[in-house]
């Protein structure tokens, strides 16, 4: 098991390796000029190349990668070209504001993807089966921001029950510890910010959730069902066992190996896919952070943000690989 | 008799094991370690054993599907352990191969009459109006009707499969078939349906196989000689009718004691053996069956075994003889 | 005589498929009395797992149905029992072993909390008598280090150690009846041997009745004391082995001994039955068998045989009255 | 004599019944029963109906302005009312189905191509090929495929054809690594063995045996991954990355009307329905196909 | 979450409020206004710091700030300024005259950094450079400034007055050195920086030794980030800000109807307009260029994509700045005679061509893309066929800076308030290759344009202006499209608040009712 873990660690660091590679040459190829960008209208060809220089821009690629490599090993992200800021203290309030939106998503999305799945395995055919596997089928069709749009509208704009965007009250905000809200706020004692937090994530985190809990139901129902035509179900059957544990114990910790595997991808895709959620809602997450990097051609900030969410991206894989373990006790002795 | 028309020397399969941080090889599947025939033209070996112990790996490496680790296999005169690629593809026309899985052997997509063709194209034999009389024909001989094809393979029946893949085989007019278990998914009215067949052919065509099963009723009526095979390794080779009546290995007692005879009448005495056959990644030392021997002796534990001849022609691998 | 513990009688089961109706078993009469092995043959297809899963009340549903005939156990009529009966029967008074050892345990449960899970749904005692009582079951099957493998997971376990266990799990609360639906095709001669003789053992020691369903007509001579042979759904002879094997009355199952290969000695030629098993439902009217019947008459494609006879029962035109 | 001839079985009658090209009618004959994948096939052939047509059926071209008819609701005239140039969404949403199918199927195939010929490459050749490609998969399928594809858009510059582009890119290695391993499992499969063990080359091989036989997954994965497209070319277009004004693509109709939602909430509405309704029917439509072409789901 | 009475009670329970929330679409780069040039940034700077002179009102005359008065000589090449006493920076440290040459000398001397952009752009260069128009800058006493210019600048003052040029405590300048403008920010301002969340919120509070007595009247102003106009908005409505700019013009119409909410207009101070490359084909005509004057029916553009907030142009310039020719009669909406030039032109038939436009709404143009889809649209009568492209922002402006889009959509935001600033920042032949994207070129311009510069009497130098107005109409580089008076929405609540045409507002006299 726990050299089953260092080896997948291990085959992280080419893929790591690779992947600076391919954002740092990636970006470079974006056109634009971070400097033209600062300077604005304002430009002129001589203030745009004594920036270059102050901002190593003039350098060739090769000798900027190794520099940022370097820096990179030593956890230094670098500055923000626009802002000057150091990347690694900005970005952690945007990561952490992603990861708690996904978080409750994925929460959202698992509770009832993975019922709404055992169901309709459960009851195949049944009227509830059908029911919820159009709905999923028209969740996984739904665009997320046309979704978000509509929640926005009805929820807050029409009918003023929830807030429209941010994650906290403007005027009451909360004063971050870790940047995640829900904890900071408990670890305060403020539950009526708590509260509102909470109030401020459930637009977001439920038009977030609608595809992943879609695509979970799907697979928890498809899964199921293998699991549940197979001989040892059959067998726990044949003991006199009560459907509801053959369902929810024998069934689901085998079922659920396909079931992570989407949960993990679909966490996965959420942190850096959550662009579009975060645009309608004003919610300061890194996919925002990046895309508005890209916008002003911040080279440092789109290469950090990037190698941080695909980072996280890998490790959630790799939690998901060593879960496998635990979910299935073959897995340790391959 | 003439000639042996295949003689295989000391051949071995030793698969990798791979694991660890960066994929190292952890060690060997001794899949096949060491195994010694020679096959004449015109007659039958058969080869048994349990599962795993190697048969299909020996098959296979005769056709070179699976390159050998070691030893040599000289057909009609020629090594081909060292054959280039295409003398090798070459070569393949003559020794032809019938599968255990009527359901997977054949391409789900072409229609039989392709399928049986597919052979002939490949070796250029015949124009293409030849080809397809000669497939028409095949099919008769291996009693289907030269209008199935047209057909799919799911549209056939396990036994009828099992016939166009004979058909498949018989093609290109090898000089030798290796069977891997063409009967044994089979029912057991079907299954004597091909036995007669392969039969049938190989008075027909004369042709040497290489008949590899796990049912030992059914290697007695094929073979003329049969080698039992253990963990890798051939431990008894002999003609059927001495070997099945006067077993000399302790293996293969006990193997023809606990095949259950479809006779209620007949009572023989079951030699049980204790324990299950051990991986062949990691044998027993010595002679490999000497945890589960019953007349296993000290030596036995730290000695291997070599395949030594009986009496006409009888070969054993035990250090009882 | 003893009444019969499982009486069987009439039992038809359709399947009601998008294609139509399947009737995979078509009328079946058997039984079994307390300390009886009854072994069950026929090809495949022929219905004998569907038989099975019918009593246990185990049938896929939908497309699975009883639609007809009686399962009578201890004289109680089960056949439309509630769910809760039957999960007290299951296990309890009737348990089953399947095919396929290997994908019967669940592989993410360990050995010991699924024997544990069996002993607790029907008896009401601790975790720690009951794995007590696991691991004595262990040794009852004669699993070596039974208190090391209850920790252990299926798949650190050989074909033979899991069917073992199976066995271990069906016996766990004494069943009256044990059906074994082909429990040692998928397991090697020699491991089949051990499980067989596993078997006689206990049903010596506990005087359970076994069915024994299997297409192996070696197995059966060698277990059972009565036979009943399928073909297509239905029973075609029914008597003891002796009486059978000594004299087959029904063609089928005439054909079916002749074409088993004996190990005892080399027949020049395989009898075989024409044709292969038709799919259920295929044939409409008359004898099922009589496409493919040597002796088959005007009648047969007609009219359709009644099993007649007492004692040795057979169902054919050539015996009616 | 033989006796072979003597012996011959009898035809199965039910041999006897199948006469049309079997594997397309079985096909058929179960995609048939599946209703919902029937109205997925529905939807996606009256989208192409419609995108070949829309330039005579569309009430109104797409880009006729009426300054003076801006923002009308839902009517008789304009039955999903008109855009904030007073141009009428019908006809655009019509036009926009010619645009998104579009979308779908070229970026699709530009994937399947692409990545066919990754997967075979590293599938059949193994080894170091195989290495190098995977890792390469690996490392893009770590990227966010929004994020991935908003990078290449921002290097070739927004338009929709870039966009295309990049969508097509970005779905590469889902294709290649469906090619990929079905290579490895194919090349394992007995009767691609029996190819070999005919002396079959390797080239033919693969042409012949594993490429045929792994058409139904690509179907399969095409049909689902145009919906994916579609959606993807949507959010791009919503983020002012993909199609650019005034083309009547979808998203970008959405983010354009955007913030009409509270006072003329069908210009929202009506190009969302669309977005959802098409990407419904490409994944019905693949969902019926997997389940009619894979047998591993019949039951 | 928050309907508006919770808001509203949010911080001061059920006394008035007193702290404003200002939403606005993009983060602040830098809190050191001398390094900085997007308007965002000023917003907040605004409050922090103080210049020398400050605008007076709504408008961009000159009146006193940091400095009480000053002194110009004749020659007009000496200021004297008399500084304020007794103003004290947010750091404690003392405001002199020491502070400000600290300052002047860290901008003109900061060449190498590449930071300051905005010095060399408004005082001709850095120190060294041949165009510096600054001599010296010198403490007399305590409480006296003098600046030495090498030449007479008639926007010399209004310059002072811009927003980087604000005095920053140099205690706090030397001890954050490179961090200053991130960490820390310390000025004479109404407000104190308290702390920055990046690309989320900026917080100030009140300063309570703001030398003007009185003010500030809130206790905290909250810059709040929310890039998207439409979630702004619905953020205001909802209570979670208090104030914001960036109105969708479409929603001007509900807002006016809205009771809780008020409109503030921004007076204009800039100019959106559609260039021609006047050196590519077949913009090189000027038939071609006045005909597509002709063609564009801004009164129909304005209604529709600024919801009137804006007005017509006819010059390159706003009216509101001294030297508009308000004698200039526009070009028509008349697609007769736009086809009659375009066929004199010897295009009967009209003819393919792009026209490009700003990926992103800018306070000239606050729907670009959209607006150019209406010219598109209004050309195509013409036969005139353009195709739109848009791209990134920085691209956009390297590309059209280079001349490579032959038509295209921008705009400018004057930055003092002075003629200058417009016609010769956009349309002198020096500015080709930085600011005149259009590379018009022409020598009487240019003649009229410089002798402008260093006239000092108000009238000639209008006059000056007036006349060069007249030939740039004639030679139609440009279709001016329109003035924009950007909207601002607020709550109704707010009192005091006057949208300062430069884009950036002190919010000393801001309070809630
Ligand atoms: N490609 C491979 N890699 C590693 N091990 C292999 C491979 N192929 C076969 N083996 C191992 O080699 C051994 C012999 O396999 P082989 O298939 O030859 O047995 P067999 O006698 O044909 O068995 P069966 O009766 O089940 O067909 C087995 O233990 C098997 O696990
Ligand atoms: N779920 C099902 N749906 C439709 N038909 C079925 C189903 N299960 C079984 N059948 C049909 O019932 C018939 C009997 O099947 P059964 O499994 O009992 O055969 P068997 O005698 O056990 O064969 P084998 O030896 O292969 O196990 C088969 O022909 C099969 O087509
Ligand atoms: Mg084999
Ligand atoms: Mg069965
Ligand atoms: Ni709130």
């Amino acid at each position: 098991m726990l050299s089953y873990a260092t080896r997948r660690v291990l085959m992280l660091i080419p893929v790591l390796f690779g992947m600076s590679l391919i954002v740092f040459s990636i970006i470079r190829l974006i056109p634009g000029d971070p400097a033209q960008t600062i300077l604005g209208t304002k430009a002129t060809q001589e203030a745009i190349q004594s920036l270059h220089h102050a901002l190593g821009l003039d350098k060739p690629w090769f000798v900027q990668y190794v520099s940022y490599l370097k820096d990179l090993l030593t956890g230094d992200f670098g500055t923000s070209i626009r802002t000057n800021a150091p990347i690694s203290q900005e970005i952690w309030p945007h990561l952490a504001a992603t990861m708690e939106l996904s978080f409750v998503a994925m929460i959202i999305a698992i509770f009832f993807g993975i019922n709404a799945g055992i169901i309709s395995a459960w009851k195949q055919n049944s009227i509830f089966d059908f029911t919820a596997m159009v709905i999923a089928l028209i969740g996984v069709s739904m665009p997320v921001f046309w979704l978000g749009l509509l929640e926005q509208w009805g929820f807050s704009l029409e009918l003023h029950w929830l807030p429209s965007i941010g994650r906290d009250n403007i005027r009451n905000a909360v004063n971050p510890i870790t940047h995640f809200f829900l904890i900071d706020t408990l670890l305060q004692g403020r539950f009526d910010q708590f509260w509102v937090v909470i109030k401020h994530l459930i637009l977001p985190s439920v038009a977030l959730a609608t595809i992943p809990m879609a695509i979970i139901a799907r697979m928890t129902r498809s899964s199921m069902l293998e699991v549940m035509r197979s001989d040892y179900i059959r067998t726990a059957r044949a003991k006199g066992q009560r459907m509801f544990w053959i369902v929810y114990k024998h069934s689901l910790k085998n079922a659920f190996i396909p079931i992570l595997t989407v949960i993990g991808l679909q966490t996965g895709l959420l942190l850096g896919g959550a662009i579009l959620t975060e645009t309608i809602f004003g919610w300061p997450g890194i996919g925002r952070y990046v895309y508005n990097a890209i916008q002003y051609r911040d080279y440092p900030v789109i290469q950090s943000g990037i190698l941080v969410i695909a980072f996280f991206f890998v490790m959630i894989n790799l939690i998901v690989d060593i879960l496998y373990a635990v979910f299935d006790p073959r897995i340790k002795y391959r | 008799m003439g000639e042996s028309l295949l003689k295989v020397n000391d051949l071995k399969k030793h698969f990798p094991i791979e694991g660890g941080v960066l994929g190292r090889t952890l060690g060997h599947v001794k899949a096949v370690d060491g195994v010694s025939f020679a096959i004449e033209k015109g007659e039958t070996l058969g080869l048994v054993g349990e599962s795993g112990c190697g048969k299909s790996t020996t098959g296979r490496m005769l056709l070179r599907l699976i390159e050998p680790s070691a030893g040599r296999i000289v057909f009609a005169g020629k090594d081909m352990t060292k054959l280039a690629k295409s003398e090798l593809r070459e070569l393949r026309k003559d020794i032809q191969m019938i599968f255990q899985d009527p359901f997977a052997s054949l391409n789900p997509r072409h229609t039989v009459g392709r399928i049986i063709e597919e052979p002939m194209i490949v070796h250029k034999l015949g124009g293409k109006k030849e080809r397809k009389k000669r497939v028409r024909e095949l099919l008769e001989v291996v009693g289907l009707s030269s209008y199935h094809a047209k057909r799919y393979p799911h549209q056939f029946s396990g036994g009828q499969r099992q016939r166009i893949g004979i058909a498949r085989a018989l093609a290109v007019k090898p000089k030798l078939i290796v069977a891997d278990e063409p009967v044994s998914a089979l029912d057991v009215s079907v299954q004597s349906q091909v036995l007669n067949l392969l039969q049938d052919l190989q008075e027909q065509f004369g042709l040497t196989f290489l008949f590899i099963a796990h049912d030992l009723s059914v290697v007695r009526h094929f073979s003329d000689r049969v080698g039992v095979m253990y963990l890798g390794r051939i431990v008894e080779l002999g003609a059927s009718k001495e070997l099945y009546e006067d077993p000399k290995h302790p293996y293969t007692q006990a193997l023809l004691s606990a095949v259950p005879v479809p006779d209620p009448n007949y009572q023989n005495e079951k030699i049980i053996l204790s324990g299950d056959v051990p991986s062949p990644s990691n044998p027993p030392s010595g002679c490999t069956f000497h945890n589960r021997c019953p007349m296993a002796m000290d030596h036995c534990k730290t000695k291997v075994p070599e395949l030594k001849e009986l009496e006409d022609g009888r070969l054993t691998a035990c250090h009882l003889y | 005589m003893t009444d019969p513990v499982l009486d069987v009688k009439g039992l038809k089961t359709y399947f009601f498929t998008d294609d139509g109706q399947v009737p995979a078993v078509d009328g079946i009469d058997f039984h079994v009395k307390e300390g009886e092995i009854l072994g069950i043959v026929g090809e495949s297809g022929c219905g004998k797992s569907v038989t099975s899963l019918s009593v246990m009340g185990l049938l896929p549903s939908p497309p699975g149905k009883v639609v007809d005939g009686k399962i009578l156990y201890n004289g109680e009529d089960i056949t439309y029992a509630s769910e809760s009966r039957m999960r007290q029967i299951r296990g309890n008074d009737i348990a089953m072993i399947f095919q396929e050892p290997m994908t019967s345990l669940n592989p993410v449960f360990t050995i010991g909390s699924q024997l544990i899970e069996a002993i607790r749904i029907h008896r009401k005692c601790s975790k720690k008598q009951a794995r007590a009582r696991a691991i004595d079951l262990l040794k009852l099957v004669g699993l070596p280090r039974a208190d090391e493998l209850v920790d252990e997971f299926p798949h650190q376990l050989s074909g033979g150690m899991r069917q073992r266990v199976m066995i271990a799990m069906a016996m766990a609360c004494d069943p009256k009846v044990l059906i074994a639906d082909e429990p040692t095709t998928a397991l090697d001669v020699t491991i089949q041997a051990q499980i067989l003789d596993l078997m006689l053992k206990l049903n010596r020691e506990t005087k359970t009745a076994i069915i024994i369903i299997t297409h192996d007509l070696g197995v059966v001579a060698q277990m059972c004391q009565r036979l009943v042979v399928m073909y297509a759904g239905k029973v075609v002879e029914e008597g003891t082995v002796k009486d059978i094997y000594n004299n087959p009355k029904h063609p089928y199952t005439k054909g079916l001994i002749q074409s088993v290969p004996d190990m005892r000695e080399k027949k020049q030629r395989l009898y075989s039955i024409k044709g292969s098993v038709p799919k259920p439902g295929s044939i409409k009217k008359g004898c099922q068998f009589a496409p493919r019947c040597e002796y088959v008459m005007t009648d047969c494609l007609e009219q359709e045989p009644q099993l007649t006879g007492n004692e040795h029962l057979v169902r054919c035109l050539l015996y009616r009255e | 004599m033989l006796e072979t001839a003597t012996n011959k079985p009898p035809v199965d009658p039910q041999i006897e019944e199948e006469k049309s090209t079997p594997l397309f009618s079985e096909v058929w004959k179960s995609f048939r029963k599946n209703k919902l994948a029937l109205i997925g096939a529905l939807i996606v052939i009256f989208l192409i109906l419609l995108a070949f047509t829309a330039s005579f059926f569309a009430p109104e071209g797409i880009n006729e302005q009426k300054l003076s008819m801006r923002l009308q609701p839902p009517s008789a005239d304009h039955w999903f009312g008109t855009d904030d140039f007073g141009r009428d969404i019908l006809s655009r949403v019509m036009y926009g189905a010619r645009i998104s199918l579009r979308v779908g199927f070229i970026a699709v195939m530009g994937s399947i191509i692409i990545g066919t010929l990754l997967g075979i490459l590293a599938g059949y050749y193994g080894k170091v090929v195989d290495m190098i490609i995977s890792r390469i998969f690996d490392i893009l399928l770590a990227f966010p495929s929004i994020l991935l594809a908003i990078a290449i858009v921002a290097i070739l510059g927004p338009s929709l054809r870039n966009a295309l582009i990049a969508i097509a890119i970005v779905n590469v290695p889902n294709f290649g690594r469906l090619i990929r391993s079905k290579v490895l499992s194919l090349k394992e499969e007995e009767y691609v063995v029996a190819a070999k063990s005919i002396g079959m080359k390797d080239s033919r091989i693969l042409f012949h045996h594993i490429l045929p036989n792994s058409l139904a997954p690509i179907i399969v994965q095409g049909t689902l991954s145009i919906a994916t497209a579609i959606l993807e070319a949507a959010a791009l277009g919503f983020l002012g990355m993909g199609a650019q004004a005034p083309e009547p693509e979808w998203g970008r109709m959405l983010s354009d009307s955007r913030e009409y939602i509270q006072d003329a909430p069908w210009t929202v509405i009506f190009p969302g329905v669309a977005i959802m309704l098409t990407v419904l029917g490409f994944n019905l439509l693949g969902d019926g196909l997997r389940d009619a072409l894979d047998p591993r789901m019949k039951h | 979450g928050c309907s508006s009475n919770e808001s509203s009670s949010g911080s001061g329970g059920s006394k008035k409020q007193t702290t404003l929330v200002f939403g606005r679409g993009a983060d602040s780069t830098s809190l050191d206004p001398a390094v900085v040039t997007d308007g965002e940034s000023f917003k907040v700077t605004k409050n922090i710091y103080d210049t020398l002179v400050e605008y007076k009102g709504q408008t961009t005359d000159v009146g006193p700030g940091l400095a009480e008065s000053w002194d110009i000589s004749d020659d007009g090449l000496t200021y004297t300024f008399h500084l304020r006493d007794g103003v004290k920076f947010h750091d404690g440290t003392d405001f002199n005259a020491k502070a400000v040459v600290f300052n002047f000398d860290r901008w003109m001397t900061g060449k190498k950094s590449g930071k300051f952009a905005y010095y060399p752009s408004m005082f001709g260069g850095f120190k060294g450079d041949k165009g510096h128009i600054i001599e010296s800058v010198t403490a007399k006493d305590d409480s006296t400034v003098v600046f030495k210019l090498k030449r007479p600048s008639a926007p010399f003052l209004k310059d002072l007055a811009m927003s980087p040029f604000a005095i920053a405590s140099p205690t706090a300048v030397k001890k954050y050195g490179k961090d200053y403008g991130r960490k820390a920010a310390v000025g004479t301002g109404p407000f104190k920086f308290k702390d920055w969340k990046s690309k989320d919120t900026i917080t100030l509070v009140k300063n309570d030794d703001y030398w003007r007595k009185g003010q500030p009247k809130l206790n905290k102003v909250i810059f709040k980030v929310i890039p998207d106009n439409t979630a702004r908005l619905n953020a205001l409505k909802n209570g979670e800000i208090d104030l914001m700019d960036g109105v969708n013009p479409s929603d001007i119409e509900s807002l006016k109807n809205n009771k809780d909410l008020e409109l503030f207009y921004r007076p204009p101070m800039n100019v959106g307009y559609l260039g021609f490359n006047v050196e590519k084909e077949p913009f090189n005509k000027k038939k071609v260029r006045q005909a597509l004057n002709h063609a564009i029916n801004k009164k129909a553009l304005i209604d529709s994509f600024f919801a009137g907030a804006g007005e017509p142009a006819k010059n390159p310039m706003p009216s509101n700045i001294a030297g508009y020719n308000d004698d200039i009669k526009p070009y028509d909406f008349d697609l007769k005679k736009a086809k009659k030039l375009l066929a004199e032109a010897g295009y009967p038939n009209g003819f393919k061509t792009e026209l490009w436009t700003m990926p992103n709404p800018r306070p000239y143009m606050p729907a670009p893309q959209k607006i150019a889809e209406a010219i598109q649209a209004n050309f195509k009568k013409i036969g005139v066929d353009a195709k739109i492209v848009t791209m990134e922002w920085s691209t956009y402006l390297e590309k059209v800076s280079k001349g490579e889009s032959p038509m295209f959509l921008l705009g400018w935001t004057g930055d003092n308030g002075d003629a200058d600033n417009f016609l010769y920042t956009l349309l002198d032949k020096d500015a080709i290759g930085s600011n005149n994207y259009s590379r018009y070129a022409n020598d009487k311009v240019h003649e009229l344009l410089i002798k402008a510069q260093s006239e000092t009497d108000e009238n000639k130098r209008n006059e000056l202006y007036k006349k060069a107005q007249v030939i740039i109409h004639e030679d139609a580089p440009w279709v001016p499209l329109v003035h924009s008076k950007p909207a601002l929405v607020g709550k109704k609540s707010i009192e005091g608040f006057k949208p300062h045409p430069t884009g950036s507002d002190k919010l000393n006299t801001v309070y809630f009712k």
